[in-house]
């Protein structure tokens, strides 16, 4: 469904990703892990099309994606939620939810996933019109991942969902996003610093380092793997 | 020792730039070199650029007819802004050019900035524009000549001329805060306390370029003024003049040379029906005036604008004053624009041991459909 | 009479202010979704007026009517300005949207320069007279005195135009995208917002406002040359920021704050010091609501 | 050794317009604990930080700083940079460093309350000036040396990868000869390894330099492994106070926060 | 990718011609017609409009190329920085010693000597080639010293000073005036000018404490308004906009000076006082005060935890930053004998903090080449005439695209680590 070859992509005169190929399937939940700075939030950003690559490819159903605007990216059905949730602080929770279905002109679809996902995640319907800054740190992330689930996307992008979220939340998200994919069928492409949750829901895994991939494998594979156990899950 | 490296760095780096910079001084052929500074840019360009007009017109006329003493005369323009530290690199660079002698500046401001270079290297100057009186009153630049009278002369006269001929009792002024405007309203100031049948019933002055003039316009009406005496250039003016006609006031509107120029008319259109405005007095007969007005008109199909016919003069009188000179020497030029009368636009002029015109004067006009009418 | 003097200062303080206001809406709108001080703005009022004033002559001699001019003439104000407005953040201030803070601040103070060189070259230094595109209408005749004509008409279009532009914020998909987008660009991106797109048009709504306003108080003033958007952007300007800049409702307040402070220090004290009365007046509101009368008070978060 | 408490919060409160952040939080410190703070995301931890180092002037209650040698001071409305050279300084949830600073300067910035140098000083480095200048610099780096940052003392801060960054923050807090320390989510982003890196500086600050330290954390490994004693707040009031052992099987912090298992790895 | 000749690719060539129809369309009312409402005629210069195409068609095409090959373009633009002396100095203004990535290299000090021998000896001699170029070397060094001090209160401390003309008024007006009424010397004047403009620094800063970024650039606007106004207003004491004229040039132990000389000792005194300035901000930079400022301006509220005074610090750097105002004010109405309000007008702020934000915030050598350039570019541009104040503010947008961080940037302080005895 969606593949990285060669991808090459510079912050300026620093080369972030060197030559990174990653693979997804449809249907998967695949978890890039990896130190900070290994180059994962650039490896999302490059796929967006928001810090677009220097070279390689990025083929998203066939179409190669790397040189297209993020809206074009958006419209394709590719989705990101990012690092740090970055809702639309002074936007109501309703319009930052329209925001997320922004180039949809279907309006009894867009009218049907916002009751969706204001039922997937109840408080939303109950601040709608609060605005989005006022939630709390677990709040956004929902309403993050709803924003996101509005347009509709085949395959979402998620950076460090459990980032700076209590424990109970934490496992909130993530219960959500396994029914995400399970309900919808939505491929999902996770980013975690949280390894061993990460790969405890995900089918596979890549390990990024210094803006390449070192390990690939499958979760479990991963999971048990030796060096993996070391570096990522401090056992 | 170190530290002060970056110090030196600066100072070499200063240095350095402008040496490369450094254009070689051009050894010139033989001609009189005729500086002419003033603004060419900026806001009151409209101001500086009908001088340079002048100059070029006049000086094209006396090189074809062989030129001054035989040599030809070479312009050498610079832009001032009308900005008294732009005006002292101006009149540095034009006497690093080795002019002879300077038409300018436009503004009083830059004129008493540059006035001290030009005396240091013994140039005289002529400006057709810069009217406030300690130019030539005060004594302090004995190397400064105009064509055009001061203004004390010519706020003497709006005010007599309000106060006996218009009757008027309460005398508002206002002006522009500007150089020229706020010299020219206090000395009406001046005048008007010093006459015991009327009295100043506002001074204040506006914010020249503001987007609207209500307010002012306002409490000239509360103050009950019968006259309004502007010190400032017409654009402000018509603009004021326009809010009180709109709020049908009868006050007489009294400005002075600011005033007087054909844009003023233009521009206010019906406005400027009624206006009084004291101005250099009329000269539309003389035949010089007619003919540099027509060289304008040939060459870029509008009238000249502001200080044209004075710039013409002065370009007329200080090279004809060089011509009777024998030399550009300093003393020598001097007593030429002294004893030497020459035939301008503005009549047969030379000038008083102060360096104001003899034989330019003010008078009163008055716009009566959409032209300039001298009164008495 | 002298409550008829009051009120006459406040209604000429309310035309002025409604002038600022009309240019500080342009000037809050740029400021709101890029977070530049667009220093060119005055400058594309002016372009707006030059343009009026020479497409209203060319049309004159062509002999068209003159409801026909009056239309032609603000729509050809509109268009260009809006032109200017467009190329000019593509050429200056697009390039330099990932520049340190101030560049772009540089970049827009010498495309002023620019902008005034480039009328005052190709046109000319002089006043020109301009068109009263606004006729005195008859039904206001008797209260003209009061309020003329073209005043009303800037009192009107400030308030109608505040109006309009709230709506498009507040309820049109472009006016959230354009929220969104001031909010968290790289977010807005991806959520498939074309973020090039929301800050061209937000530069062509604020030009059209510019020429609008420019349209109208130089068809009041009767006259225009290429410095008159110097002094109009530096007041629209605190106008902006004295309403809380970025805000709608806050610079249409700005605009009146000011403009009524202008007018009544005149009026009661001396013009003379109009202005020290103007930005003193901006220093004490911004003491104590430092981010202007309606801006936002975010707390910084920590 | 008598214990000595170091900070006494007593009923703090916080409103914020209507809403009230903290309601009646009480917290005592004594000299040498690490104490942790812990609850779900808006339960108002970093608003209490806020209060307590003066960054928000509380709306009641009252703060108390002891441990400084002489009686407790009370912090209640008292500027943040007095408060740090009161012997209390802090590091934040997302680090503010000095960005375009070096990594050596933004710890010699910490330094600044201990030292004196003026402009006077500054235009004509006076041997007393350059001595202090000097010792600035020995001291700072030093101090990059105990968080193993010496290497990249002249690299721009913004440069540092993110889990140093979160060290030189730290680093640059104890430059202020803090005796209370405050750290906001200090493992926050970090991988597990880092975080073990952290759980030793933290017991090396308290036991080495006898720096009392309280740290919000969600990583609950760190928490329990680091801390004597946890307070967990929910809503803005505390819910329950105790050691690692008695809030890992207090019912209510189980439901507002950590969920049926506690610890997964 | 391309290979060939990128900048003539057929696609290439129709972008290029889209933009030049659409400048074409933009500049068609003010450049091809010409209005005088005044004369009541129209022009039609369709010349002109043949000319925009043309240049907008070869513009574009070589802006794309230099936007497209962005390290291409750096190269030329940076060719400048790339010259051996510039990049020597560079190197020197911004450490003492090597770093790591060795782009410094510590040369013979006795070649450095003779080279600030010889610069030095330039500089004095500088006055002999003529008066103009002296005149406006003056003049681009006073803009140095103003350049530098806005430097501490924008480069440093972060603060976004719009109305710094103040306090270079603060420092004219002050020699002026009591030269007038008490005939106070130049000497006696410059410090007290200084010190004057350092207690407006303060004035100005206590209201302003609070406030951040554009709002605080609106203030400063506002207070050097207010400044300029009351000059204009205040006729008792300044003779409002007529000015005050007859300000006589520093003295130099009662020698009479011809206007020649006058002009070279101004230019020395310009360059003593632009050394002092560099002396001063350099050190400042580099001291516990500096770092101070330099924190502030990365983050108040991380500064203020640890332990930084806000209030007192941005005081410290209103005061600074006006200080060299005032002194610059002095040596201006001295050198220009002629003062009034309109030299302090907002577009000299302005200037003066292009000068900053071109030379590259925070570091000296470039605010001290942003000076040079900026000042003396008007001047050379005399020679295009009328084109002048366009091709200036062109220049300035141009600059800001190829280079937003400034000439030089980044400087990057390198401390000396003393280790020994540590391990």
């Amino acid at each position: 469904m969606l593949k990285l070859s060669h991808v090459n992509t510079f912050y300026g005169n620093i080369q972030a990703l060197k030559g990174l190929s990653i693979e997804i399937n449809e249907g998967e939940i695949i978890t890039l892990i990896g130190a900070n700075g290994a180059g994962k939030t650039t490896t999302l950003m490059s796929i967006s099309g928001v810090v677009p690559p220097r070279s390689g490819e990025i083929i998203f159903d066939g179409v190669p994606i790397h040189a297209m605007s993020p809206e074009k990216i958006v419209k394709m059905g590719l989705c990101q939620v990012p690092e740090g949730r970055r809702i639309f602080p002074q936007l109501t929770i309703l319009e930052n939810l329209d925001m997320g279905a922004y180039l949809r002109e279907d309006k009894d679809g867009v009218q049907q996933d916002l009751d969706y996902v204001m039922d997937l995640f109840p408080i939303l319907k109950e601040r709608r019109n609060q605005a989005g800054g006022t939630l709390s740190g677990g709040e956004q992330q929902m309403l993050a991942i709803s924003r996101a689930l509005m347009a509709r996307p085949r395959l979402l992008l998620l950076d460090e969902p459990s980032l700076g979220l209590a424990p109970l939340i934490i496992r909130q998200i993530f219960d959500i996003i396994a029914r995400i994919n399970k309900e919808n069928g939505t491929t999902i492409f996770l980013v975690e610093q949280n390894a061993n949750l990460a790969l405890k829901s995900a089918h596979r895994g890549y390990v990024m380092e210094n803006g390449v991939v070192t390990l690939s494998d499958t979760a479990e594979n991963l999971l048990a793997n030796e060096e993996v156990k070391k570096a990522y899950l401090g056992i | 020792m170190k530290r002060f490296h970056t110090s030196l760095t600066a100072t070499v780096m200063s240095v350095l730039f402008a040496l490369c910079l450094t254009a070689g001084q051009v050894f010139a052929a033989d001609t009189i070199k005729l500086g002419v500074a003033g603004a060419h840019s900026g806001d009151l360009a409209s101001y500086g650029l009908p001088t340079v007009n002048a100059a070029k017109f006049v000086v094209a006329d006396i090189n074809a007819a062989g030129g001054v003493l035989g040599k030809q005369v070479e312009l050498i323009i610079e832009d001032d802004v009308c900005k008294p530290e732009v005006a002292t690199s101006t009149a540095t660079k034009l006497v690093t050019s080795g002019v002879d002698i300077v038409l300018g500046h436009i503004c009083s401001g830059a004129t008493k900035a540059a006035m001290g270079i030009y005396h240091g290297a013994g140039l005289v100057c002529i400006s057709p524009s810069a009217t406030a009186p300690d130019l030539t009153l005060s004594g302090d630049y004995p190397n400064f000549f105009r064509t055009i009278a001061h203004d004390k002369v010519q706020a003497e006269l709006q005010v007599k001329f309000v106060i006996e001929k218009l009757g008027a009792k309460k005398i508002a002024i206002l002006h522009d805060k500007g150089d020229y405007g706020k010299g020219a309203a206090s000395l009406a100031k001046q005048f008007v306390e010093a006459n015991p049948n009327a009295e100043v019933v506002l001074f204040e002055g506006v914010t020249s370029g503001s987007v609207s003039f209500g307010p002012i316009v306002q409490k000239v009406k509360r103050s009950r003024a019968d006259a309004v005496i502007w010190g400032g250039y017409h654009s402000d003016a018509s603009k004021i003049i326009r809010q009180m006609n709109k709020k049908k006031m009868k006050a007489f509107f009294v400005g002075a040379d600011g005033l007087k120029d054909e844009t003023f008319i233009k521009v206010a259109g019906k406005d400027a029906e009624g206006v009084y405005v004291s101005g250099p007095m009329d000269y539309s007969k003389n035949p010089l005036a007619i003919k540099a007005k027509e060289q304008h008109k040939k060459a870029y199909g509008d009238d000249p604008g502001a200080f044209y016919l004075e710039a013409y003069a002065a370009t007329l009188a200080i090279l004809n004053a060089v011509e009777k000179a024998g030399s550009t020497e300093y003393d020598a030029v001097v007593k030429a624009l002294m004893t030497e009368y020459v035939e301008t636009p503005l009549g047969k002029i030379r000038f008083d041991e102060k360096g104001d015109p003899i034989g330019v004067g003010f008078t009163m006009y008055q716009v009566r459909k959409g032209q300039f009418v001298e009164l008495n | 009479m002298e409550l008829e003097y009051f009120f006459e200062l406040f209604l000429g303080g309310l035309v002025k202010g409604s002038i600022y206001a009309l240019i500080a809406l342009g000037y809050t709108m740029v400021y709101g979704v890029v977070e530049l001080i667009n220093f060119a703005h005055g400058e594309i009022y002016m372009l707006g007026a030059y343009t009026a004033l020479i497409v209203a002559s060319v049309l004159t001699v062509l002999g068209f009517p003159q409801l026909a001019i009056v239309v032609m003439a603000g729509l050809a104000a509109i268009i260009w300005a809006s032109a200017y407005g467009y190329t000019v953040e593509k050429v200056a201030y697009k390039p330099l949207r990932k520049a340190p803070r101030l560049s772009p601040l540089i970049s827009a103070i010498g495309m002023s320069i620019f902008l005034q060189n480039y009328v005052l070259l190709a046109q000319t230094d002089k006043f020109l007279p301009f068109p009263e595109l606004i006729p005195e209408f008859e039904f206001w005749e008797p209260y003209s005195h009061i309020i003329g004509s073209p005043s009303l008409m800037i009192l009107v279009s400030t308030v109608i135009i505040m109006m309009l532009l709230t709506y498009i914020i507040k309820y049109t998909t472009m006016g959230k995208a354009m929220r969104a987008t001031a909010q968290d660009r790289t977010m807005a991106m991806l959520v498939g917002i074309s973020v090039n797109k929301v800050i061209s048009f937000t530069f062509v709504i604020g030009s059209s406002l510019a020429a609008v306003g420019g349209v109208l108080v130089a068809s009041q003033m009767g006259q225009i040359n290429f410095y008159i958007g110097f002094m109009a952007g530096i007041k629209a300007f605190t106008a902006a920021v004295l309403g809380g800049i970025g805000s709608i409702p806050g610079a249409v307040l700005g605009g009146l704050v000011l403009g009524m402070t202008e007018s009544l220090a005149t009026g009661y004290i001396s013009s003379d010091y109009e202005d020290v009365f103007a930005f003193a007046l901006l220093v004490l509101i911004l003491i104590f609501r430092p981010a202007g009368l309606l801006g936002r008070n975010t707390t910084q978060k920590v | 050794m008598t214990t000595e408490t170091i900070l006494d919060v007593k009923k703090l409160t916080m409103d914020f317009g209507g809403l009230r952040a903290l309601n009646h939080v009480d917290l005592t410190i004594q000299k040498g604990e690490i104490v942790a703070l812990i609850g779900p995301n808006g339960a108002g931890k970093t608003t209490f930080f806020n209060c307590v180092t003066g960054i928000y002037t509380p709306t009641g209650g009252e703060i108390f700083l002891g441990g400084t040698g002489k009686k407790p001071i009370r912090l209640n409305g008292i500027k943040p940079n007095r408060i740090a050279d009161l012997g209390m300084t802090r590091t934040f949830q997302n680090i503010r460093l000095f960005q375009n600073m070096t990594v050596l300067e933004n710890v010699m910035i910490g330094r600044h309350i201990r030292t004196q140098a003026g402009i006077f000083s500054a235009l004509t480095r006076l041997p007393s000036a350059r001595k202090e200048e000097k010792k600035t610099i020995d001291d700072a780096y030093n101090l990059l040396e105990k968080v193993d940052l010496a290497d990249w003392a002249n690299e721009f801060a913004k440069n540092l990868p993110y889990g140093d960054q979160r060290r030189l923050e730290i680093a640059r807090a104890m430059a202020t000869d803090p005796v209370l320390l405050l750290l906001d989510e200090p493992a926050a982003g970090m991988n597990p390894q880092e975080t073990q890196r952290l759980d030793a500086l933290i017991r090396k600050i308290r036991d080495e330099e006898g720096i009392t330290i309280l740290l919000i954390e969600h990583d609950m490994k760190l928490v329990m492994n680091l801390s004597e004693r946890i307070y967990v707040m929910d809503y803005g009031s505390g819910i329950a106070t105790g050691t690692p052992m008695d809030i890992k099987n207090n019912p209510a912090v189980i439901k507002a926060y950590l969920g049926e298992e506690v610890i997964d790895a | 990718m391309d290979t060939g000749i990128p900048m003539f690719k057929l696609s290439e060539i129709k972008k290029s011609l889209v933009v030049a129809l659409w400048f074409i369309f933009l500049t068609f009312p003010i450049m091809v017609i010409k209005v005088n409402t005044i004369e009541n005629f129209i022009a039609w210069r369709w010349r002109n409009m043949f000319m925009i195409g043309i240049c907008s068609f070869v513009i574009s095409l070589v802006w794309r190329y230099f936007q497209e090959n962005e390290a291409s373009g750096q190269r030329i633009l940076s060719l400048f920085t790339q010259i051996p002396l510039v990049k020597r100095l560079k190197g020197m203004s911004v450490s003492e010693r090597p770093t790591q990535d060795g782009v410094i290299r510590e040369s013979n000090p006795m070649i450095q000597r003779i080279f600030y021998t010889l610069l030095i000896v330039m500089a004095l001699l500088f006055p002999f080639v003529n008066d103009y170029q002296t005149t406006i070397l003056t003049t681009a060094l006073m803009y140095v010293i103003l350049g530098l001090g806005l430097n501490i209160a924008v480069g440093l401390a972060g603060l976004l000073h719009l109305g710094y003309v103040a306090f270079y008024a603060v420092g004219a007006y002050t020699y002026a005036i009591l030269n007038m009424h008490y005939g106070v010397g130049f000497w006696v004047a410059l410090p007290l000018g200084g010190l004057l403009a350092t207690l407006f620094g303060i004035a100005l800063g206590i209201p302003v404490l609070r406030l951040r970024g554009d709002y605080l650039a609106i203030v400063t606007l506002g207070f050097g308004e207010i400044t300029r106004i009351t000059l204009e207003n205040w006729d008792a004491l300044t003779q409002g906009p007529s000015g005050i004229a007859q300000i006589p040039k520093p003295g130099l132990f009662g020698m009479e000076l011809t206007t020649q000389q006058g002009i070279m000792y101004v230019y020395y005194l310009a360059v003593a006082l632009a050394i002092l300035t560099v002396f001063c901000t350099y050190r400042l930079q580099n001291s516990r005060i500096g770092r101070a400022l330099m924190a502030m301006r990365e983050d108040e509220i991380a500064s203020q935890a640890m332990g930084i005074n806000i209030a007192r610090t941005k005081l410290t750097a209103f005061a600074l930053s006006a200080s060299f105002a005032g002194m610059a004010g002095v040596l201006f109405a001295a050198k220009t004998g002629f003062i009034n309000p309109q030299s302090f007008t907002f577009m000299e702020s302005a200037i003066i903090l292009s000068i900053v934000v071109l030379g590259g915030m925070g570091s000296i050598l470039g605010v001290i080449i942003g000076a040079l350039i900026l000042i003396l570019l008007p001047e050379y541009l005399r020679e295009v005439g009328n084109y002048r104040m366009l091709l200036f503010g062109a220049s300035m947008v141009i600059m800001m695209i190829f280079r937003p961080q400034g000439i030089i940037s980044n400087v990057r302080k390198v401390y000396k680590i003393d280790q020994g005895g540590q391990k």
